[in-house]
């Protein structure tokens, strides 16, 4: 987009058109967004939504971003991604339709954007009549006494959705920090490792690396190797404890070597 | 009371409904003794076998009429609540609301008039994604409930507005929305796809049609 | 909604008290609203200057003779009240309320979400083991039922949640339960990725509580 042009476009706009425009950058953050932004800037052409000139807004838009750009103000990036949407846009409804374009027409996108314009303000005039409405509590108003009066008394419990989707939620993000259902088969207790070892060490009367101690299988999967080494480890050193065992490690990081203790 | 000869045939009873006058009295009693709108089946389960609660409240509710209090119709159940413009007296009875964002406004106003409504739905409308909290809010207040799952895929929730919303605003049914008939004419609660988006939203106009049919205590004709 | 012409609310006594049909529906309407028997003076002070609260009593109560309820003294004040002869019409409404236990609601919500389960499967999602009290009072509440038996060794029996459930939770279906996602966006669950969940992202997450389920009747695409 050429800089000159643009500057073109902000002369033709009159003064209070650019102070507006200058006062919509500085409060961006006070707009919901794009759309909600849109929808301010087609009110100031002061026209019925129905009959807004998108072309006109596209281009309204397309400046208040390169205004932004001037003044260094970031855009947030929903703001940049409509601007190259209605630069799309602009572009489909300035050039001759190319017949061998499949894609939606111009007119077709901006009837689209008119029509979600005018479906957000449509919502906005709802929502404040809703609003307007007598409302409970504040307008009109329940019975002060309600009487519940007989004494036949049945307990009943209660429960609401909230109750229960938090329940739900509770324990379902504890499953996250905690996921012991799955954990299970990856996990070899110290008692497991010390049964197995007891078994195992009377075979062995030479210095064995403590790794090949490891149960089958569980060598492959990193999770379960973690859990068998720390296991079988812990095991040794009870056993080391109970005067079973001799453990030594040449050196630091060396392999950790057990032997049954020959009593006596 | 003239209504002696009006009384409904009884089925199965060994004896006759009260006199409609006394089921008029005992309708007006039970909605007094209540805070929560009743539904006219409940209704009906707590007086005498043979009772015409729905015929009583025409009566009561015209007796009520011009008077400080009213009977109103809340969904499909009955509720007695003052008159809005005495509301001036009444501020000791306020209770002071919690006060809801613009977005949680909108929300609301989405959802009810374009019930059932999916979240991408209101975000679609509002063009900002819904924040965490405004949903959860509005659920607080039991204004809004889930609805049934739209049958599109990934089978999102749908979201539709409660009793209790009605009862707060003093609607009788979500028909009864201010500007719903003109809205709807202006074809501005239609689910229209951005042009290009294929052929998929046909079907899912389809499967709307359904879901509207299966609440018919909010948009039947 | 609002009568606009009704406009009340003199403090001053530069105008005329309202009408006396007016004080009636001023009197009714306190009445009604107050969670206390209100006294004449207190009437007087809620109602526009110059109002005769005493004389408005005196038309109201004649205006409740023979109805469904009657306004009555109590002490020195005044309140509505259910006619003597109309008791009866009031048991159901002592039903006493009590909240679910935490244990209970835990425990319906894993049958909601995962039906069929067996007690073994509850008590691993819950991490304890369930009491015979917490089943048995899902099951007294008709919140639950018992289904199909497992084909599993020890053929356990299974629990499911029943229509009374879904009446009570609003709900059309289980189904339409939101899932973890949808808690998520929410706000119901916190959105800290689990330690060690690397680049499983909340889809994934979502998709394996799907596949937990095994149930493909509840949470299909």
């Amino acid at each position: 987009m050429a800089e000159q042009q643009d500057e073109f476009q902000a002369d033709a706009l009159s003064v209070s058109e650019r102070l507006a425009a200058e006062a919509l950058i500085v409060d961006v953050d006070g707009y919901e967004g794009p759309l909600d932004l849109l929808l301010t800037m087609a009110r100031t052409q002061k026209v019925d939504l129905r009959k807004v000139s998108v072309l006109g807004l596209a281009e309204q838009y397309l400046g208040f971003v390169e205004k932004a750009r001037h003044l260094r103000i970031e855009l947030a990036a929903d703001y940049l991604v409509m601007a190259a949407w209605l630069a799309f846009l602009k572009s489909r409804l300035l050039l001759p339709p190319d017949p061998a374009d499949e894609g939606p027409s111009g007119e077709d996108l901006a009837a689209h954007l008119a029509f979600q314009l005018e479906r957000l303000q449509a919502m906005r005039d709802a929502a404040a009549r809703l609003m307007a409405r007598d409302q409970l509590g504040r307008d009109f108003f329940v019975r002060g006494i309600p009487e519940n009066v007989a004494r036949t008394r049945r307990v009943s419990y209660s429960a609401t959705l909230m109750d229960l989707m938090q329940a739900y939620a509770r324990l379902r993000t504890r499953d996250e920090f905690r996921p012991f259902v799955l954990d299970r088969d990856a996990v070899m207790t110290m008692e497991e490792a010390l049964d197995r070892l007891r078994g195992l060490i009377g075979h062995a009367g030479d210095w064995t690396d403590l790794v090949s101690y490891l149960p089958a299988g569980w060598e492959i999967d990193p999770a379960r190797r973690r859990s068998a080494t720390a296991a079988n480890f812990a095991a040794t050193l009870q056993l080391a404890k109970e005067g079973d065992l001799e453990i030594r490690q040449g050196d630091t990081f060396a392999p950790i070597q057990i032997r049954k203790k020959i009593h006596g | 009371m003239a209504d002696e000869e009006q009384t409904p045939a009884q089925e199965d009873s060994l004896f006759e409904a009260p006199p409609m006058g006394e089921q008029e009295r005992m309708v007006e009693a039970i909605l007094f003794a209540s805070a929560e709108p009743v539904s006219v089946a409940e209704l009906a389960a707590r007086m005498p076998h043979g009772s015409d609660p729905a015929e009583a409240l025409v009566h009561l509710r015209k007796r009520y009429e011009g008077r400080g209090v009213r009977v109103m119709k809340v969904g499909d159940a009955w509720a007695i609540r003052t008159a809005p413009d005495l509301g001036f007296l009444m501020h000791k009875e306020t209770v002071e609301t919690r006060k809801l964002s613009r977005a949680a406004i909108e929300t609301l106003a989405i959802i009810a008039y374009h019930q059932p409504a999916t979240r991408a739905e209101i975000e679609d409308i509002r063009g900002v994604s819904v924040s965490r909290g405004t949903i959860d809010q509005l659920l607080e207040l039991e204004w809004i409930r889930f609805g049934r799952r739209r049958m599109t895929p990934g089978r999102p929730v749908t979201f539709v507005v409660t009793q209790a919303f009605l009862d707060h605003f003093g609607l009788e049914s979500a028909r009864d929305l201010p500007g719903l008939k003109e809205l709807r004419a202006a074809g501005l609660l239609d689910n229209r796809p951005p042009p290009g988006a294929g052929l998929a939203g046909a079907e899912d106009e389809d499967e709307d049609l359904d879901e509207a049919d299966g609440q018919p205590e909010l948009f039947e004709e």
